[in-house]
């Protein structure tokens, strides 16, 4: 019977590889060859510096390039550029280069390299390069270790944007025909790792760069393995096939995640989505940061974070929460880690030390000099932003305060919010995501200048003495932001950015419900080295955790 | 020596409303070079009848009779064994024209199927038998080669019986054969059959609802109604002076071409339900000569004369 | 009135393209399904038209309902030519003309009730204006081919029906407009003999209450010599022989139909018959052979047969004969 | 060898394949906003003016086709947006072989499966093992591609751990010859588990037309014949009843293309139904388009083997 045969050899081709399979792959190639596997699901990978520009292009750039510097709201790592100066006007700022830096070719990289790269990506206005290439006006090689870079405009968060200015090698790229369809399959960098083999839709892989300047590389290969959804990466992680999960963005899984003694998560504390409560404070009582902070202390974030968002809401790529399971050291809000009840009663008991306030009476709406408190908030129309809200109003009626909803569209709502429309909420909320650090992120929505808005506090109706240099607690602010930008030790910079956030959040006129930072994972029987939780803070753990900070701390653990 | 004996044979058909008793009591005997002809309305059993000799009643079962071949009992062997017997010695010749060769293998190969499923043979021998037949049956040993969609319709029933022959066969049933053939077509193949079945000297029950193609190819003829036989006896004898009022009314609807009856008389009404038959006569509710006995006495199939059976309760006044 | 010309078929001619194997360009050669038949059928009277499968008398019957668009020719309806009558004309037509088909088992819907099967063409020519009308005149339908009225047969499908009734409801449903030019195409081929004859009786009792005019194709000679008053026997696409049914039965001229008469096997079983039975088939040809179509066959042929076709000539009162051998 | 059926069959799968690459060319230029968006509007205006002179999206629309066509048979499909700077023909050619292995893999095993079922089916309509055959079948076509692969994924992958989680391959193994033809087999387990659920659609018309086969005559003939039980089952009933799922196999062909999609997506596979998914979500048109030009020819050339393998097993296919 011919079908019969044609049926067995199915039979026996599929039972076979069943049985094959597993043999065949039972042990690596060579056991002595340490690699570090970690899942992605990113989409697009190139090894172009020129064109990278996504989180996937950013990740592996930074593994074979590197910039000047690293730097996150006003701190700054350095890499290349081991020192650098700026004028007072921080117009134009001089980087001193790392000696003994090489190409992975051998070649030394210089000063021209570096003002190759710009002067490069500033005329063919590539998708690469970050924002930095706006500012650079000129480029001037003083020597081969030292380059001076003039910038057009004020722009005292240059440092920030020179995080993905990958500098390449002039020798290299000179020669290039067209940069814009150049995959540059074999790349020369000065990163810790070679790019090696690109499947598409399958993995990255990476071999170590025995040149490497900056130390020796522990681990032999990397393979970023393209996974297809969050969940295959976050499982592959849990039994044990992958070593990290450097995004982790499926936070319902972290629970289980953390069931395992060997694996880790962490965050990245460099929030890049907010979620707000912005309250228009020169209305009464919302002038008053008491109100401010009772209203701030009785809104239940946990139950934003899990309800709304998750239950109804999409869920954005950047994980804007902070679970629960690893809040309790890694995060800090108002209220948390209280109960409910004793959060409710500190904020009643704030509100009833005010005598404007009347007193608090179950289920009546309070008055503040004799006007009932009746606020109306409004909002983005979306599922996942009126559960929020009606959350709000939850706790809000838990002290007194009667909150109406206003649904409006996503459109007017962000022209009310930062076109000027200020007369029309008393209350809104809504979500925005922010580049760099927190005051970053704040600044950017109230002025076209971030660091020009502290100045500008005064004009946006803060606080009330009027002397055009605000208030003494947002002078205070200023100068303590000047401060951290000059400040090279990073422990006092730390400090120093610690206070401003305290400080500030006092006087804010915006009551964050929740943010979104960078979650991580990675196992801990594989390697050890991993960097500890507070050097991954603001350093964007996607991109350095595994490129050029932490690589040369990791050491396999010999199985 | 009868070659062929049926005893009472009952062949029910089973459906959720009960069984429908589709050939209900039939006996007759067959002789070595006798040829029977079984005619009948469609639905009368006389296919039951054949598929029961062959045992291939599907969605039913022979649940009573005997049917003896020689001295062998053949319902009582088991399947396997009975399938030695299918073809060997009892082969069936069906309707070529509604697919009875199948369509994807070359005729030739489906006689050498036949030869080699019984005879040990090898395939070039068997394919020499091949050719043989096919001259047999008037057609070019070529055609064996040919799928059954590429022969006429006459091609492809001569070519039923040469596969019925392949095994030479004691007995040969024809079921409906030449129906659906064109009327010279019927003639020749009718008339190659019978050439053969002389020549051959081979025992033929031939079944189908025209009665004049039975006369021509029959010695005894066997006319059946709802299950039973109502009638049996010389093609002659039928012919000439059928006795059962059943038989004179089939005779009288055919259409004579040379009589100048313009239109022949029909059978009012329709054959009765054989799930629940009427419990007398049963071809009484369409009887014009039937009594009031008829509703309720089940006549008996009785020989008139030598050789001339007949079930009928009339039968006496009516001769 | 009785020899009116009624329906009346001019050098009708079909031809189907068929590409040679492997052909992939280029002309197709023609199949000759009807090649130059013309006849008249009278009113009141049944014109029968007798041949084996392949002859073409069912390709006639289609085009003559234009089931079949005819490659040349004409064809009258009351002396209006209806050859090129287009969809709306046509409808209008039906109304006159109608089509019994061979197989009652397929060519009744099996979904649909009785009562909408029959109904069908006066729905489609919006003949009433309420469903009672219909009613009342379906069940007059039903009653006049001797078919129960009940509302429960009007309920039934086909498939509950007996052969002989379904093919009741077929001939209701082609009579329900009143047309009185009937095209019955093989109506009883697939019925038991018991049954046909009824009918054939219906029908006949049909034709004389309505005056009908029937076009009536058979394979059986037996048949078409008991209802009808012509008939013309075809082979490979011709008509060979035309004439009154007893004259042609009686005395045929034409040695094929000599041939269809010898074939049927008597009524009384008769040694001799089938001696003049002589082998072959009708041929599977795209190009029918030069002069006579039967020649091959033919144990009269000679020469002339070979080469010249032969011509429908009246030998004896309209007993016309295609054969250069009568 | 039907040479002329061959040839339009041929024809006909030629001419599919122009109206493909007609679409292909059309529907960018029928989209709202232009060509050039399609083609261009994601990728760096560098490139865009590359593309936008390689394609003549500036010129007439003749142009535009004559240029369409010379670029489509060069193999130049445009260039990826989300992939910049790799080119669609050089996404698709790393993605192609791992889909056709993915796919015919499948199919090759689903069919032969289905047949085997279908026909022990079908043989006894309505017995117990039908009954399970068919519950089996129908609840395999009700379940959701996408659903059972994650059931798979998670049962065998995460929890017991006999399968990788993703992809095509071990990533960067180094593997070679017989080691790496096992590790490609023992990543293909899982997703050709998963596209083997059309075994219940290929099963059900196996086992339908088996039942509708065993009703043809030639059956009786064959069991006539005597030829036992299996002979009649596969020789006659099967290798006719195979024909129509010949047939399906090619339409279905398209849906498992559809199917893989979901299939890749969840097994991280690297073959055209994850680049199809990754191009839907990230509005990469012309890798979508190439995509799709590829899946066409695929099927056409599917279906027109499969037609070669009909023609084999069909000897009525004669025009």
């Amino acid at each position: 019977m011919k079908k019969r045969l044609v049926f067995s050899f199915c039979s026996i081709v599929l039972v076979l590889s069943m049985i094959l399979g597993p043999l065949a792959c039972g042990e690596p190639v060579d056991t002595t060859t340490y690699r570090l596997t970690a899942a992605v699901t990113d989409l697009h990978e190139s090894s172009n510096p020129f064109l990278a520009s996504g989180r996937g292009d950013i990740r592996i750039m930074s593994r074979i390039y590197e910039p000047l510097v690293v730097g996150s709201g006003g701190a700054a790592i350095p890499r290349l550029a081991e020192s650098w100066s700026y004028d007072d006007s921080t117009m134009s700022w001089t980087f001193n280069l790392v000696q003994d830096a090489e190409w992975s070719d051998g070649e030394p990289l210089t000063a021209a390299d570096v003002k190759y790269t710009l002067d490069t990506q500033y005329a063919g206005d590539y998708s690469g390069g970050g924002d930095s290439k706006e500012f650079v006006d000129t480029v001037t090689v003083v020597d081969d270790n030292t380059v001076k870079i003039t910038v057009t405009e004020y722009a005292s968060a240059f440092l920030d944007f020179l995080n993905s200015m990958y500098i390449v090698p002039k020798h290299i790229w000179e020669d290039v025909a067209d940069i814009d369809t150049e995959a540059n399959l074999a790349p020369v960098g000065s990163g810790p790792w070679l790019w090696d083999e690109y499947v598409p839709q399958s993995h990255v892989a990476f071999k170590k760069n025995p040149n490497y300047w900056g130390g020796t590389v522990n681990i032999d290969e990397m393979v970023l393995e393209i996974y297809g959804s969050q969940e295959l990466a976050l499982l592959a992680l849990k039994t044990g096939q992958v070593d990290m999960v450097p995004t982790v963005e499926l936070y319902s899984y972290i629970p289980q995640l953390l069931e395992s003694t060997d694996v880790k998560v962490g965050v990245d504390r460099a929030a890049n989505f907010y979620n707000f409560l912005f309250v228009d404070h020169r209305e009464e009582p919302n002038n008053l940061p008491a109100f401010r902070q009772a209203v701030s202390m009785a809104i239940n974030r946990q139950d934003i974070i899990d309800f709304a968002l998750f239950t109804y809401g999409s869920i954005p790529r950047m994980v804007p929460l902070v679970p629960e399971a690893i809040a309790s050291e890694d995060v800090d809000w108002p209220g948390l880690g209280m109960t409910d009840e004793a959060r409710i009663d500190e904020a009643n008991a704030m509100l009833d030390a005010d005598s404007d306030f009347s007193d608090f009476v179950e289920g009546e709406t309070r008055t503040y000099k004799g006007d009932p408190l009746n606020i109306e908030m409004t909002i983005v129309n979306r599922p996942a932003d009126v559960q929020q809200a009606e959350i709000i109003r939850e706790n809000m009626a838990e002290i007194g305060i009667n909150v109406s909803l206003k649904l409006i569209g996503f459109g007017p709502m962000m022209g009310m919010m930062f076109g000027g429309g200020w007369d029309d909420w008393t209350w809104s909320t809504a979500g925005h995501g922010a580049g760099g650090s927190t005051l970053d992120g704040l600044a950017q929505e109230f002025g076209a200048d971030p660091y020009n808005v502290w100045y500008d506090a005064p004009s946006l109706g803060w606080g009330e003495d009027g002397d055009g240099g605000g208030t003494t607690a947002a002078r205070a602010l200023q100068a303590d932001l000047r401060q951290s930008r000059r400040e090279d030790d990073p422990a006092t910079l730390a400090t120093l950015i610690e206070q401003i956030q305290v400080d500030f959040a006092a006087e804010l006129p915006i009551i964050p419900l929740s943010q979104g930072n960078t979650i991580y994972a990675y196992r801990l029987d594989t390697f050890t080295g991993w960097a500890p939780q507070e050097e991954m803070d603001g350093q964007g753990s996607s991109g350095h955790l595994l490129g050029t900070i932490n690589i040369l701390a990791l050491e396999p653990i010999a199985q | 020596m009868p070659i062929l004996t049926v005893d009472d044979l009952r062949t029910h058909y089973f459906t959720e409303a009960g069984p429908v008793k589709a050939v209900d009591g039939v006996s007759f005997t067959l002789d070595k070079g006798e040829s029977i002809g079984i005619a009948g309305e469609s639905g009368c059993g006389k296919t039951t009848l054949a598929m029961s000799l062959m045992r291939l009643i599907k969605g039913g079962a022979v649940v009573g009779g005997k049917i003896h071949l020689g001295d062998i009992s053949l319902l009582d062997m088991s399947i396997n064994e009975f399938r030695k017997i299918r073809w060997e010695r009892i082969s069936l010749v069906s309707q070529a024209a509604m697919g009875a060769l199948n369509p994807v293998y070359t005729v030739g190969s489906q006689i050498v199927e036949a030869i080699q499923l019984h005879w040990d043979m090898s395939k070039s021998e068997a394919w020499e038998r091949t050719a043989h037949l096919l001259t047999l049956v008037k057609v070019d040993p070529v055609r064996g080669r040919s799928y059954p969609h590429e022969l006429s319709g006459g091609m492809k029933q001569r070519i039923m019986i040469a596969m019925a022959l392949a095994c030479d066969p004691e007995i040969i049933i024809a079921d409906e054969m030449t129906t659906a053939l064109d009327v010279v077509t019927q003639a020749q193949v009718l008339k190659l059959l019978i050439d053969l079945q002389k020549r051959l000297d081979l025992s033929l029950i031939y079944i189908s609802h025209e009665l004049s193609v039975l006369g021509q190819a029959c010695d005894k003829m066997i006319i059946m109604y709802a299950g039973k036989i109502v009638e049996m006896g010389p093609t002659a004898k039928i012919f000439g002076a059928p006795k059962h009022p059943y038989t004179q009314k089939l005779l009288g609807s055919l259409m004579d071409i040379h009589s100048d009856c313009v239109i022949p008389d029909s059978i009012p009404g329709k054959p009765p339900d054989l799930l629940n038959p009427p419990k007398g006569c049963r071809f009484w509710p369409r009887c014009t000569v039937g009594q009031v006995t008829c509703e309720t006495q089940e006549p008996l199939l009785i020989e008139v004369e030598p050789g001339h059976y007949m079930a009928c309760n009339c039968s006496d006044d009516k001769i | 009135m009785e020899n009116e010309q009624y329906f009346e078929v001019d050098h009708l001619t079909k031809f189907f393209p068929v590409k040679k194997r492997g052909q992939f360009f280029g002309k197709p050669i023609y199949v000759h399904a009807v090649d130059d038949v013309q006849f008249t059928v009278r009113k009141g009277k049944t014109y029968g038209v007798v041949g084996e499968s392949g002859c073409g008398k069912t390709t006639l019957a289609r085009m003559i309902m234009h089931l079949e668009k005819p490659t040349s020719g004409r064809m009258l309806f009351k002396g209006q030519d209806i050859t090129l009558f287009n969809g709306k004309q046509m409808k209008a037509l039906r109304r006159q003309m109608q089509m019994v088909f061979q197989d009652p088992f397929g060519s009744l819907n099996p979904v649909r009730t009785i009562r909408n099967i029959v109904a069908e063409p006066v729905r489609v020519h919006h003949i009433f204006q309420n469903r009672q009308d219909e009613k009342i005149k379906v069940q007059e339908m039903l009653e006049t081919v001797g078919l129960s009225s009940s509302d429960e047969m009007l309920e039934k499908r086909p498939g509950q029906l007996s052969g002989g009734e379904r093919q009741r409801v077929g001939i209701a449903s082609a009579l329900i407009l009143g047309a009185e030019f009937i095209v019955a195409d093989e109506p009883v081929s697939m019925l038991d003999a018991s049954i046909r004859a009824d009918i054939i009786a219906l029908m006949m009792k049909l034709k004389e209450e309505k005056n009908l005019t029937y076009f009536f194709i058979t394979h059986e000679f037996g048949m078409a010599r008991a209802i009808c008053d012509r008939i013309a026997v075809m082979y490979a696409g011709k008509m060979v022989e035309v004439a009154d049914a007893a004259s042609i039965v009686d005395h045929p001229l034409h040695p094929y139909t000599q041939l269809l008469i010898d074939a049927i096997p008597p009524l009384i079983p008769d040694p001799n018959w089938g001696k003049n039975i002589s082998e072959g088939e009708v041929p599977y040809f795209t190009v029918p052979p030069p002069g006579c179509r039967y020649h091959p066959r033919c144990s009269r042929a000679d020469e002339l047969c070979k080469s010249e076709i032969p011509e429908l000539v009246d030998y004896r009162d309209g007993h016309f004969a295609a054969c250069h051998h009568v | 060898m039907n040479w002329k059926w061959l040839i339009r069959r041929l024809g006909f799968m030629l001419m599919v394949l122009a109206v493909a690459v007609i679409l292909n060319f059309l529907i960018p230029r029928l989209m709202p906003g232009s060509a050039k968006q399609a083609y261009a509007g994601k990728l760096p205006e560098a490139v865009q003016v590359k593309i936008i002179a390689r394609f003549g999206l500036d010129k007439s629309i003749w142009e535009q086709f004559v240029l369409y066509i010379q670029n489509t048979l060069k193999g130049d499909l445009g260039m990826s947006f989300s992939n910049h700077p790799n080119s669609v023909t050089y996404m698709i050619g790393n993605a192609l072989p791992w889909t056709l292995f993915l796919l015919l893999t499948a199919t090759i095993i689903t069919v032969p499966l289905g047949y085997v079922f279908g026909v022990i089916a079908g043989w006894r309509a309505g017995s117990k093992t039908d009954t399970g055959i068919q519950i089996g079948s129908l609840s395999l076509l009700a379940t959701p591609l996408f659903w059972i692969a994650m059931v798979l994924l998670y049962v065998f992958s995460a929890q017991l751990g006999w399968f990788p989680l993703r992809g095509a391959e071990t990533a960067y193994s180094g593997y070679t010859g017989l080691k790496w033809v096992g590790d490609v087999l023992w990543h293909a387990v899982l997703p050709v588990l998963a596209l083997m659920t059309l075994f219940g659609a290929y099963e059900m018309i196996m086992r339908n037309t088996m039942v509708t086969t065993l009703r043809e005559n030639y059956i009786i003939t064959a069991e006539a014949k005597g030829a036992s039980e299996n002979r009649v089952k596969y020789k006659h009933a099967a290798r006719n009843a195979l024909l129509p799922l010949i047939t399906s196999v090619g339409i279905r062909f398209a849906t498992i293309v559809g199917g893989s999609v979901f299939v890749e997506n969840i097994f991280s596979y690297p073959g055209i139904g994850s680049l199809i998914f990754d191009a839907v979500i990230s509005y990469d048109f012309p890798l979508l388009q190439g995509a799709f030009l590829i899946f066409s020819i695929v099927t056409v050339v599917v279906v027109f083997l499969l037609d070669l393998v009909y023609l084999r097993l069909d000897p009525r296919i004669r025009y």
